[in-house]
Protein backbone atom coordinates (compact mmCIF):
# COMPACT_ATOMS: atom_id res chain seq x y z
CA UNK A 1 0.00 0.00 0.00
CA UNK A 2 1.71 3.19 -0.45
CA UNK A 3 2.15 5.71 1.81
CA UNK A 4 0.15 8.60 2.61
CA UNK A 5 1.33 11.26 5.31
CA UNK A 6 -1.10 14.30 6.75
CA UNK A 7 -0.95 16.53 9.69
CA UNK A 8 -4.31 16.70 11.60
CA UNK A 9 -5.07 18.37 14.59
CA UNK A 10 -7.05 16.70 17.54
CA UNK A 11 -8.06 18.93 20.77
CA UNK A 12 -5.02 21.39 19.61
CA UNK A 13 -2.62 18.45 19.69
CA UNK A 14 -0.56 18.13 16.56
CA UNK A 15 -0.88 14.67 15.30
CA UNK A 16 1.29 13.26 12.20
CA UNK A 17 -1.00 10.86 10.33
CA UNK A 18 0.40 8.27 8.61
CA UNK A 19 -0.79 5.47 6.96
CA UNK A 20 0.38 2.63 4.28
CA UNK A 21 4.12 0.99 4.24
CA UNK A 22 6.81 2.37 5.31
CA UNK A 23 9.83 0.95 3.69
CA UNK A 24 12.69 2.57 1.73
CA UNK A 25 11.22 3.86 -0.94
CA UNK A 26 8.60 6.01 1.29
CA UNK A 27 10.59 6.75 4.10
CA UNK A 28 12.29 10.01 2.71
CA UNK A 29 8.63 11.64 2.45
CA UNK A 30 8.04 10.70 5.98
CA UNK A 31 10.99 12.15 6.82
CA UNK A 32 11.14 14.95 5.21
CA UNK A 33 7.34 15.80 6.73
CA UNK A 34 8.70 14.98 10.29
CA UNK A 35 12.09 17.57 9.60
CA UNK A 36 9.43 20.29 8.95
CA UNK A 37 8.02 19.99 12.41
CA UNK A 38 11.01 19.24 14.06
CA UNK A 39 12.92 22.61 12.40
CA UNK A 40 10.03 24.42 13.55
CA UNK A 41 10.50 23.55 17.14
CA UNK A 42 7.23 21.50 17.81
CA UNK A 43 6.45 20.57 21.66
CA UNK A 44 4.83 17.49 21.08
CA UNK A 45 4.13 15.37 18.42
CA UNK A 46 2.45 12.55 18.15
CA UNK A 47 2.39 10.00 15.42
CA UNK A 48 -0.79 8.25 14.50
CA UNK A 49 -0.05 4.79 13.14
CA UNK A 50 -3.17 3.11 13.32
CA UNK A 51 -3.13 2.71 9.15
CA UNK A 52 0.49 1.89 9.33
CA UNK A 53 0.62 -1.52 7.34
CA UNK A 54 4.55 -2.23 7.22
CA UNK A 55 7.70 -0.67 8.77
CA UNK A 56 11.35 -1.59 7.62
CA UNK A 57 14.39 -0.17 9.37
CA UNK A 58 14.57 2.73 7.04
CA UNK A 59 10.93 3.80 8.39
CA UNK A 60 12.64 3.24 12.00
CA UNK A 61 15.54 5.23 11.38
CA UNK A 62 13.44 8.06 10.67
CA UNK A 63 11.55 7.90 13.66
CA UNK A 64 14.98 7.31 15.75
CA UNK A 65 16.52 10.44 14.13
CA UNK A 66 13.44 12.44 14.87
CA UNK A 67 13.21 11.22 18.53
CA UNK A 68 16.88 12.45 18.54
CA UNK A 69 16.73 16.08 17.16
CA UNK A 70 12.98 16.66 19.00
CA UNK A 71 15.32 15.91 22.54
CA UNK A 72 17.95 18.10 21.99
CA UNK A 73 15.26 20.97 22.37
CA UNK A 74 13.20 19.01 25.06
CA UNK A 75 10.71 18.21 22.43
CA UNK A 76 8.56 15.32 23.02
CA UNK A 77 7.50 12.12 20.45
CA UNK A 78 4.50 10.67 20.74
CA UNK A 79 2.84 6.92 19.45
CA UNK A 80 -0.45 5.87 19.28
CA UNK A 81 -2.81 3.60 17.78
CA UNK A 82 0.76 1.35 16.81
CA UNK A 83 -0.83 -2.46 15.43
CA UNK A 84 0.41 -5.40 17.24
CA UNK A 85 2.48 -6.41 13.82
CA UNK A 86 4.17 -3.03 14.24
CA UNK A 87 4.53 -3.12 17.93
CA UNK A 88 6.01 -6.37 18.02
CA UNK A 89 9.10 -4.58 15.51
CA UNK A 90 9.32 -1.81 17.77
CA UNK A 91 9.91 -4.37 20.92
CA UNK A 92 12.31 -7.06 18.74
CA UNK A 93 14.52 -3.40 18.11
CA UNK A 94 13.90 -2.86 21.99
CA UNK A 95 12.62 0.72 21.24
CA UNK A 96 9.54 0.11 22.85
CA UNK A 97 11.50 1.57 25.28
CA UNK A 98 12.98 4.19 23.66
CA UNK A 99 10.06 6.08 21.90
CA UNK A 100 6.67 7.04 24.50
CA UNK A 101 3.99 5.29 23.29
CA UNK A 102 0.51 5.18 24.18
CA UNK A 103 -3.14 3.50 23.44
CA UNK A 104 -4.51 6.65 21.44
CA UNK A 105 -3.97 10.51 22.03
CA UNK A 106 -6.73 10.80 25.06
CA UNK A 107 -4.35 8.36 27.32
CA UNK A 108 -1.37 10.01 26.42
CA UNK A 109 -2.84 12.86 27.53
CA UNK A 110 -4.19 11.67 30.72
CA UNK B 1 15.47 -26.62 -9.61
CA UNK B 2 11.97 -27.78 -9.44
CA UNK B 3 9.41 -25.27 -7.96
CA UNK B 4 11.82 -22.38 -8.18
CA UNK B 5 10.59 -19.09 -8.65
CA UNK B 6 12.70 -16.10 -9.44
CA UNK B 7 12.41 -12.43 -9.93
CA UNK B 8 14.54 -9.53 -11.89
CA UNK B 9 14.26 -6.17 -10.34
CA UNK B 10 16.03 -2.56 -11.29
CA UNK B 11 17.68 -1.74 -7.93
CA UNK B 12 15.12 0.74 -7.16
CA UNK B 13 13.17 1.38 -3.97
CA UNK B 14 9.81 1.46 -5.75
CA UNK B 15 10.27 -2.40 -6.65
CA UNK B 16 10.58 -3.26 -3.14
CA UNK B 17 6.64 -3.83 -2.40
CA UNK B 18 7.10 -6.08 -4.91
CA UNK B 19 9.30 -7.79 -3.85
CA UNK B 20 7.05 -8.11 -0.43
CA UNK B 21 4.40 -9.11 -2.41
CA UNK B 22 5.98 -11.68 -3.94
CA UNK B 23 7.63 -12.65 -0.65
CA UNK B 24 4.18 -13.31 0.88
CA UNK B 25 2.71 -15.37 -1.84
CA UNK B 26 5.29 -17.84 -1.92
CA UNK B 27 4.87 -17.85 1.97
CA UNK B 28 1.38 -18.47 1.66
CA UNK B 29 1.52 -20.80 -1.43
CA UNK B 30 3.74 -22.67 1.25
CA UNK B 31 1.56 -22.57 4.07
CA UNK B 32 3.74 -20.81 6.39
CA UNK B 33 1.94 -19.27 9.28
CA UNK B 34 0.89 -15.61 9.09
CA UNK B 35 3.50 -14.49 11.87
CA UNK B 36 6.39 -15.97 9.96
CA UNK B 37 5.71 -15.16 6.38
CA UNK B 38 5.84 -11.46 7.93
CA UNK B 39 8.86 -11.77 9.48
CA UNK B 40 10.05 -13.23 5.60
CA UNK B 41 8.48 -10.32 4.12
CA UNK B 42 10.31 -7.67 6.42
CA UNK B 43 13.85 -10.35 6.38
CA UNK B 44 13.75 -10.04 2.21
CA UNK B 45 13.26 -6.36 1.98
CA UNK B 46 15.71 -5.70 4.48
CA UNK B 47 17.58 -7.50 2.47
CA UNK B 48 17.00 -5.77 -1.01
CA UNK B 49 17.26 -2.76 0.91
CA UNK B 50 21.01 -3.18 1.85
CA UNK B 51 21.80 -3.98 -2.31
CA UNK B 52 20.70 -1.28 -3.16
CA UNK B 53 21.97 1.62 -0.25
CA UNK B 54 25.59 -0.85 -0.14
CA UNK B 55 26.42 -2.84 -2.90
CA UNK B 56 24.99 -0.69 -5.97
CA UNK B 57 25.57 2.71 -3.26
CA UNK B 58 22.19 4.10 -3.89
CA UNK B 59 22.65 3.99 -7.45
CA UNK B 60 18.62 2.65 -9.14
CA UNK B 61 19.98 1.00 -12.33
CA UNK B 62 21.12 -2.02 -11.03
CA UNK B 63 19.48 -5.32 -11.09
CA UNK B 64 18.87 -7.61 -8.48
CA UNK B 65 17.71 -11.08 -8.96
CA UNK B 66 15.78 -12.87 -5.77
CA UNK B 67 15.24 -16.16 -5.97
CA UNK B 68 12.93 -18.83 -4.05
CA UNK B 69 13.15 -22.37 -3.46
CA UNK B 70 10.97 -24.23 -1.52
CA UNK B 71 11.31 -27.33 -0.25
CA UNK B 72 9.20 -29.63 2.92
CA UNK B 73 12.54 -29.13 4.64
CA UNK B 74 13.61 -25.00 4.06
CA UNK B 75 12.41 -21.82 2.82
CA UNK B 76 15.46 -20.69 1.22
CA UNK B 77 16.17 -16.96 -0.35
CA UNK B 78 18.94 -15.91 -3.06
CA UNK B 79 19.84 -12.49 -3.63
CA UNK B 80 22.27 -11.82 -6.75
CA UNK B 81 23.30 -8.27 -7.50
CA UNK B 82 26.05 -7.12 -9.75
CA UNK B 83 27.19 -4.26 -6.60
CA UNK B 84 30.50 -3.83 -5.53
CA UNK B 85 31.89 -6.54 -4.14
CA UNK B 86 30.77 -6.78 0.10
CA UNK B 87 33.37 -6.90 3.02
CA UNK B 88 32.16 -10.11 5.05
CA UNK B 89 33.29 -8.29 7.84
CA UNK B 90 31.08 -4.96 7.28
CA UNK B 91 28.04 -7.26 7.78
CA UNK B 92 27.13 -6.68 11.21
CA UNK B 93 24.06 -5.28 12.95
CA UNK B 94 24.90 -2.74 15.33
CA UNK B 95 24.26 -3.78 19.39
CA UNK B 96 20.27 -3.43 19.88
CA UNK B 97 21.36 -1.32 22.96
CA UNK B 98 23.18 1.21 21.56
CA UNK B 99 19.88 3.34 19.65
CA UNK B 100 20.73 5.35 16.76
CA UNK B 101 19.38 5.39 13.16
CA UNK B 102 19.73 2.10 11.33
CA UNK B 103 21.99 -0.95 11.89
CA UNK B 104 18.54 -3.16 11.77
CA UNK B 105 17.98 -4.51 8.69
CA UNK B 106 20.91 -7.36 9.56
CA UNK B 107 18.84 -8.38 12.53
CA UNK B 108 15.55 -8.82 11.31
CA UNK B 109 17.09 -11.04 8.92
CA UNK B 110 18.84 -12.85 11.16
CA UNK B 111 15.70 -12.86 13.60
CA UNK B 112 13.81 -15.03 10.76
CA UNK B 113 16.43 -16.70 8.69
CA UNK B 114 18.51 -19.65 10.15
CA UNK B 115 21.21 -19.94 7.54
CA UNK B 116 22.50 -16.03 6.62
CA UNK B 117 25.24 -16.80 4.09
CA UNK B 118 27.60 -14.86 1.36
CA UNK B 119 28.93 -17.36 -1.22
CA UNK B 120 32.17 -16.37 -1.99
CA UNK B 121 32.80 -18.29 -4.95
CA UNK B 122 31.14 -15.73 -6.84
CA UNK B 123 33.49 -14.24 -8.83
CA UNK B 124 32.16 -10.26 -9.26
CA UNK B 125 28.69 -8.44 -7.77
CA UNK B 126 27.34 -10.79 -4.54
CA UNK B 127 25.31 -14.02 -3.54
CA UNK B 128 23.65 -13.44 -0.41
CA UNK B 129 21.89 -17.11 0.72
CA UNK B 130 19.33 -16.86 3.15
CA UNK B 131 17.58 -20.39 4.70
CA UNK B 132 15.03 -20.61 7.31
CA UNK B 133 14.69 -24.57 8.20
CA UNK B 134 10.95 -25.98 8.66
CA UNK B 135 9.84 -28.10 11.31
CA UNK C 1 17.43 -2.51 -20.07
CA UNK C 2 16.36 -0.04 -17.36
CA UNK C 3 12.68 -0.65 -15.88
CA UNK C 4 12.93 -4.34 -16.37
CA UNK C 5 10.92 -6.66 -14.01
CA UNK C 6 11.48 -10.81 -14.94
CA UNK C 7 9.67 -13.17 -13.25
CA UNK C 8 10.75 -16.77 -13.66
CA UNK C 9 7.59 -19.83 -12.93
CA UNK C 10 7.41 -23.12 -12.89
CA UNK C 11 4.84 -24.00 -15.97
CA UNK C 12 2.28 -25.17 -13.52
CA UNK C 13 -1.40 -23.23 -12.83
CA UNK C 14 -0.63 -22.92 -9.10
CA UNK C 15 1.82 -20.03 -10.29
CA UNK C 16 -1.06 -18.13 -12.54
CA UNK C 17 -2.04 -16.14 -9.35
CA UNK C 18 1.36 -14.76 -9.29
CA UNK C 19 1.94 -13.76 -12.17
CA UNK C 20 -1.64 -12.38 -12.17
CA UNK C 21 -0.33 -10.30 -8.35
CA UNK C 22 2.68 -9.13 -10.47
CA UNK C 23 0.65 -7.87 -13.52
CA UNK C 24 -1.04 -5.51 -11.45
CA UNK C 25 1.96 -4.60 -9.67
CA UNK C 26 3.11 -3.47 -12.94
CA UNK C 27 -0.54 -1.51 -13.89
CA UNK C 28 -0.06 0.29 -11.17
CA UNK C 29 3.16 1.46 -10.76
CA UNK C 30 2.75 2.51 -14.29
CA UNK C 31 -0.46 4.41 -13.27
CA UNK C 32 -2.44 2.87 -15.62
CA UNK C 33 -6.74 2.57 -14.64
CA UNK C 34 -7.63 0.05 -13.33
CA UNK C 35 -10.13 -1.19 -16.15
CA UNK C 36 -6.61 -1.36 -18.38
CA UNK C 37 -5.01 -2.73 -15.77
CA UNK C 38 -7.42 -6.07 -15.30
CA UNK C 39 -7.43 -6.70 -18.86
CA UNK C 40 -3.55 -6.58 -19.05
CA UNK C 41 -3.76 -9.28 -15.80
CA UNK C 42 -6.33 -11.44 -17.47
CA UNK C 43 -4.38 -11.10 -21.02
CA UNK C 44 -1.10 -12.36 -19.10
CA UNK C 45 -2.86 -15.22 -17.31
CA UNK C 46 -4.42 -16.17 -20.72
CA UNK C 47 -0.88 -16.19 -22.21
CA UNK C 48 0.44 -18.12 -19.33
CA UNK C 49 -2.19 -21.03 -19.39
CA UNK C 50 -1.93 -21.56 -22.93
CA UNK C 51 2.31 -21.76 -22.28
CA UNK C 52 0.95 -24.17 -20.02
CA UNK C 53 -1.90 -26.28 -22.10
CA UNK C 54 -0.40 -26.25 -25.20
CA UNK C 55 3.67 -25.28 -25.62
CA UNK C 56 3.74 -27.99 -22.20
CA UNK C 57 0.95 -30.06 -22.94
CA UNK C 58 0.40 -30.27 -19.22
CA UNK C 59 4.10 -30.96 -18.30
CA UNK C 60 4.27 -28.94 -14.86
CA UNK C 61 7.91 -28.86 -14.87
CA UNK C 62 8.38 -27.16 -17.10
CA UNK C 63 9.95 -23.36 -17.17
CA UNK C 64 8.03 -19.96 -18.04
CA UNK C 65 9.74 -16.42 -17.99
CA UNK C 66 7.71 -13.28 -18.09
CA UNK C 67 9.28 -10.24 -18.78
CA UNK C 68 7.90 -6.48 -18.43
CA UNK C 69 9.13 -3.46 -20.00
CA UNK C 70 7.43 -0.22 -19.55
CA UNK C 71 7.85 3.05 -20.98
CA UNK C 72 5.82 6.09 -22.06
CA UNK C 73 4.83 4.44 -24.78
CA UNK C 74 3.82 1.20 -24.30
CA UNK C 75 3.54 -2.19 -21.61
CA UNK C 76 5.52 -4.58 -23.58
CA UNK C 77 5.15 -8.52 -22.37
CA UNK C 78 7.28 -11.09 -23.30
CA UNK C 79 6.50 -14.71 -22.69
CA UNK C 80 9.03 -17.31 -22.76
CA UNK C 81 9.28 -21.07 -22.47
CA UNK C 82 11.34 -24.21 -23.49
CA UNK C 83 7.94 -26.40 -24.64
CA UNK C 84 7.18 -27.37 -28.14
CA UNK C 85 7.50 -24.80 -30.95
CA UNK C 86 4.31 -23.17 -31.58
CA UNK C 87 2.80 -23.80 -35.09
CA UNK C 88 1.73 -19.83 -36.00
CA UNK C 89 -1.22 -21.28 -37.86
CA UNK C 90 -3.06 -22.66 -34.89
CA UNK C 91 -3.02 -19.33 -32.91
CA UNK C 92 -6.18 -18.59 -33.48
CA UNK C 93 -9.52 -18.24 -31.33
CA UNK C 94 -13.10 -19.52 -32.10
CA UNK C 95 -15.31 -17.62 -33.59
CA UNK C 96 -17.34 -15.72 -30.85
CA UNK C 97 -20.45 -16.85 -32.28
CA UNK C 98 -19.66 -20.56 -32.42
CA UNK C 99 -20.67 -20.95 -28.47
CA UNK C 100 -18.05 -24.04 -26.91
CA UNK C 101 -15.85 -24.43 -24.16
CA UNK C 102 -12.08 -22.92 -24.79
CA UNK C 103 -11.11 -20.75 -27.71
CA UNK C 104 -11.73 -17.40 -25.99
CA UNK C 105 -7.78 -16.97 -24.44
CA UNK C 106 -6.74 -15.06 -27.30
CA UNK C 107 -9.53 -13.37 -27.43
CA UNK C 108 -8.72 -11.87 -24.14
CA UNK C 109 -4.74 -11.34 -25.16
CA UNK C 110 -5.78 -9.11 -28.61
CA UNK C 111 -8.43 -7.51 -27.33
CA UNK C 112 -6.24 -5.67 -24.92
CA UNK C 113 -2.72 -6.19 -26.92
CA UNK C 114 -2.12 -3.74 -29.98
CA UNK C 115 1.06 -6.50 -30.88
CA UNK C 116 0.79 -10.44 -30.39
CA UNK C 117 3.64 -11.55 -32.04
CA UNK C 118 5.31 -14.83 -32.17
CA UNK C 119 9.16 -14.21 -32.40
CA UNK C 120 10.34 -16.40 -35.31
CA UNK C 121 14.17 -16.22 -34.55
CA UNK C 122 13.57 -18.30 -31.25
CA UNK C 123 15.46 -21.69 -32.01
CA UNK C 124 14.27 -23.72 -29.27
CA UNK C 125 10.85 -22.81 -27.16
CA UNK C 126 8.52 -20.01 -27.65
CA UNK C 127 9.12 -16.23 -27.59
CA UNK C 128 5.12 -14.28 -27.41
CA UNK C 129 5.71 -10.47 -27.73
CA UNK C 130 2.70 -8.73 -26.16
CA UNK C 131 2.57 -4.95 -26.63
CA UNK C 132 -0.38 -2.31 -25.59
CA UNK C 133 0.29 1.28 -27.10
CA UNK C 134 -0.41 3.59 -24.23
CA UNK C 135 -1.18 6.63 -24.94
CA UNK D 1 -7.43 -15.31 -3.72
CA UNK D 2 -8.19 -18.93 -3.64
CA UNK D 3 -11.73 -20.06 -4.70
CA UNK D 4 -14.13 -21.29 -2.32
CA UNK D 5 -16.97 -23.20 -3.79
CA UNK D 6 -20.01 -24.44 -1.64
CA UNK D 7 -23.67 -26.15 -2.46
CA UNK D 8 -26.32 -23.87 -0.59
CA UNK D 9 -30.72 -23.88 -0.31
CA UNK D 10 -32.03 -20.77 -0.85
CA UNK D 11 -36.26 -21.29 -0.74
CA UNK D 12 -35.77 -24.64 -1.59
CA UNK D 13 -33.51 -23.79 -4.21
CA UNK D 14 -29.87 -25.53 -5.33
CA UNK D 15 -27.05 -22.55 -5.37
CA UNK D 16 -23.89 -23.11 -6.16
CA UNK D 17 -21.94 -20.36 -4.15
CA UNK D 18 -18.70 -19.46 -5.74
CA UNK D 19 -16.05 -16.98 -4.27
CA UNK D 20 -12.55 -15.94 -5.10
CA UNK D 21 -10.17 -16.38 -8.24
CA UNK D 22 -11.80 -19.09 -11.18
CA UNK D 23 -8.55 -19.67 -13.32
CA UNK D 24 -6.97 -22.99 -14.54
CA UNK D 25 -5.64 -23.72 -11.39
CA UNK D 26 -9.26 -23.92 -9.26
CA UNK D 27 -11.78 -24.49 -12.38
CA UNK D 28 -11.09 -28.10 -12.32
CA UNK D 29 -12.22 -27.87 -8.20
CA UNK D 30 -15.27 -25.87 -9.70
CA UNK D 31 -15.89 -28.75 -12.79
CA UNK D 32 -15.76 -31.43 -10.25
CA UNK D 33 -18.95 -29.73 -8.03
CA UNK D 34 -20.89 -28.51 -11.38
CA UNK D 35 -20.49 -32.11 -12.54
CA UNK D 36 -21.60 -34.56 -9.30
CA UNK D 37 -24.71 -32.12 -9.70
CA UNK D 38 -25.05 -32.43 -13.41
CA UNK D 39 -24.97 -36.72 -13.17
CA UNK D 40 -27.64 -35.84 -10.96
CA UNK D 41 -29.90 -34.16 -13.58
CA UNK D 42 -30.15 -30.68 -11.36
CA UNK D 43 -33.10 -29.63 -12.87
CA UNK D 44 -32.29 -25.57 -11.87
CA UNK D 45 -28.56 -24.51 -10.60
CA UNK D 46 -28.03 -21.31 -9.38
CA UNK D 47 -24.40 -20.13 -9.24
CA UNK D 48 -24.18 -17.19 -7.00
CA UNK D 49 -21.12 -15.11 -8.49
CA UNK D 50 -21.39 -12.10 -5.87
CA UNK D 51 -17.86 -13.14 -4.13
CA UNK D 52 -16.44 -13.98 -7.38
CA UNK D 53 -12.86 -11.81 -7.83
CA UNK D 54 -11.68 -13.36 -11.10
CA UNK D 55 -12.86 -15.58 -13.98
CA UNK D 56 -10.57 -16.86 -16.86
CA UNK D 57 -11.19 -18.58 -20.04
CA UNK D 58 -10.83 -21.74 -18.04
CA UNK D 59 -13.68 -20.75 -15.87
CA UNK D 60 -15.90 -19.90 -19.03
CA UNK D 61 -15.23 -22.99 -20.49
CA UNK D 62 -16.13 -25.01 -17.10
CA UNK D 63 -19.87 -23.23 -17.21
CA UNK D 64 -20.12 -23.69 -21.22
CA UNK D 65 -19.55 -27.74 -20.64
CA UNK D 66 -22.46 -27.55 -17.69
CA UNK D 67 -24.38 -25.92 -19.63
CA UNK D 68 -24.29 -27.71 -22.51
CA UNK D 69 -24.91 -30.99 -20.24
CA UNK D 70 -28.02 -28.85 -18.23
CA UNK D 71 -29.09 -28.07 -21.60
CA UNK D 72 -29.10 -31.96 -22.99
CA UNK D 73 -31.60 -33.13 -20.52
CA UNK D 74 -33.56 -30.18 -19.93
CA UNK D 75 -32.30 -28.39 -16.87
CA UNK D 76 -31.57 -24.82 -16.28
CA UNK D 77 -28.55 -22.82 -15.41
CA UNK D 78 -29.14 -19.74 -14.04
CA UNK D 79 -26.41 -17.04 -12.85
CA UNK D 80 -27.06 -14.54 -10.14
CA UNK D 81 -25.09 -11.47 -8.58
CA UNK D 82 -22.36 -11.19 -11.26
CA UNK D 83 -19.84 -8.44 -10.31
CA UNK D 84 -18.88 -5.85 -12.95
CA UNK D 85 -15.78 -6.87 -14.04
CA UNK D 86 -17.06 -10.22 -14.71
CA UNK D 87 -20.06 -9.14 -16.26
CA UNK D 88 -17.89 -7.32 -18.67
CA UNK D 89 -16.00 -10.49 -19.38
CA UNK D 90 -19.18 -12.19 -20.41
CA UNK D 91 -20.57 -9.76 -22.74
CA UNK D 92 -17.41 -9.32 -24.14
CA UNK D 93 -17.27 -13.14 -25.08
CA UNK D 94 -20.83 -12.41 -26.38
CA UNK D 95 -22.23 -15.23 -23.38
CA UNK D 96 -24.61 -12.75 -21.56
CA UNK D 97 -26.87 -13.69 -24.35
CA UNK D 98 -25.86 -17.85 -23.80
CA UNK D 99 -26.80 -17.49 -20.08
CA UNK D 100 -29.56 -17.13 -17.99
CA UNK D 101 -28.49 -13.85 -16.30
CA UNK D 102 -30.67 -12.27 -13.53
CA UNK D 103 -29.77 -10.03 -10.53
CA UNK D 104 -30.60 -12.26 -7.84
CA UNK D 105 -32.16 -15.60 -7.24
CA UNK D 106 -35.72 -13.61 -6.18
CA UNK D 107 -35.70 -11.92 -9.71
CA UNK D 108 -35.40 -14.98 -11.61
CA UNK D 109 -37.86 -17.04 -9.51
CA UNK D 110 -40.76 -13.90 -10.27
N1 LIG E 1 24.28 -6.18 0.70
C1 LIG E 1 25.27 -5.58 1.39
N2 LIG E 1 26.41 -5.23 0.77
C2 LIG E 1 27.40 -4.63 1.47
N3 LIG E 1 27.36 -4.34 2.78
C3 LIG E 1 26.26 -4.67 3.44
C4 LIG E 1 25.16 -5.30 2.80
N4 LIG E 1 24.20 -5.50 3.72
C5 LIG E 1 24.69 -5.01 4.88
N5 LIG E 1 25.92 -4.51 4.73
C6 LIG E 1 26.78 -3.94 5.80
O1 LIG E 1 26.23 -4.33 7.07
C7 LIG E 1 25.93 -3.18 7.88
C8 LIG E 1 24.69 -3.44 8.71
O2 LIG E 1 23.56 -3.60 7.88
P1 LIG E 1 22.10 -3.34 8.43
O3 LIG E 1 21.94 -4.09 9.72
O4 LIG E 1 21.13 -3.67 7.37
O5 LIG E 1 22.06 -1.78 8.78
P2 LIG E 1 22.21 -0.49 7.84
O6 LIG E 1 22.09 -0.92 6.43
O7 LIG E 1 21.10 0.37 8.32
O8 LIG E 1 23.57 0.05 8.19
C9 LIG E 1 25.75 -2.07 6.86
O9 LIG E 1 26.00 -0.80 7.45
C10 LIG E 1 26.79 -2.43 5.81
O10 LIG E 1 28.08 -2.01 6.17
N1 LIG F 1 1.37 -20.85 -26.32
C1 LIG F 1 0.79 -21.60 -27.29
N2 LIG F 1 1.49 -22.60 -27.88
C2 LIG F 1 0.92 -23.35 -28.84
N3 LIG F 1 -0.33 -23.17 -29.30
C3 LIG F 1 -1.07 -22.20 -28.77
C4 LIG F 1 -0.56 -21.36 -27.75
N4 LIG F 1 -1.52 -20.47 -27.43
C5 LIG F 1 -2.58 -20.76 -28.19
N5 LIG F 1 -2.33 -21.80 -29.03
C6 LIG F 1 -3.26 -22.35 -30.04
O1 LIG F 1 -4.29 -21.38 -30.24
C7 LIG F 1 -5.57 -21.98 -30.01
C8 LIG F 1 -6.53 -20.96 -29.43
O2 LIG F 1 -6.06 -20.53 -28.14
P1 LIG F 1 -7.08 -19.93 -27.10
O3 LIG F 1 -7.86 -18.86 -27.75
O4 LIG F 1 -6.30 -19.53 -25.90
O5 LIG F 1 -8.08 -21.10 -26.74
P2 LIG F 1 -7.85 -22.53 -26.08
O6 LIG F 1 -6.49 -22.53 -25.45
O7 LIG F 1 -8.96 -22.62 -25.09
O8 LIG F 1 -7.98 -23.51 -27.19
C9 LIG F 1 -5.29 -23.14 -29.09
O9 LIG F 1 -6.27 -24.14 -29.16
C10 LIG F 1 -3.93 -23.61 -29.59
O10 LIG F 1 -4.06 -24.44 -30.72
Amino acid sequence: MPVNINIADYKGKKVLVVSGDIDMYSSPVLREELMILVRNRIPVLFVDFKGVSYIDSSGIATFVEGLKAMKSYGGRLRFVGIPEGIMEIFSFSKLDKVFEIYRDIDEASA
Amino acid sequence: MKDLVKINIPSHPKYLSLVRDVTVWMGRLNGLDEGITDNLKLAVDEACSNVIKHAYRGNTSGNIVVKYKITKKNFKVVLEDSGIKTDVESLKGRSLEDIRPGGLGIHFIKRVFDTFELDEKKKTGNRLILIKNLK
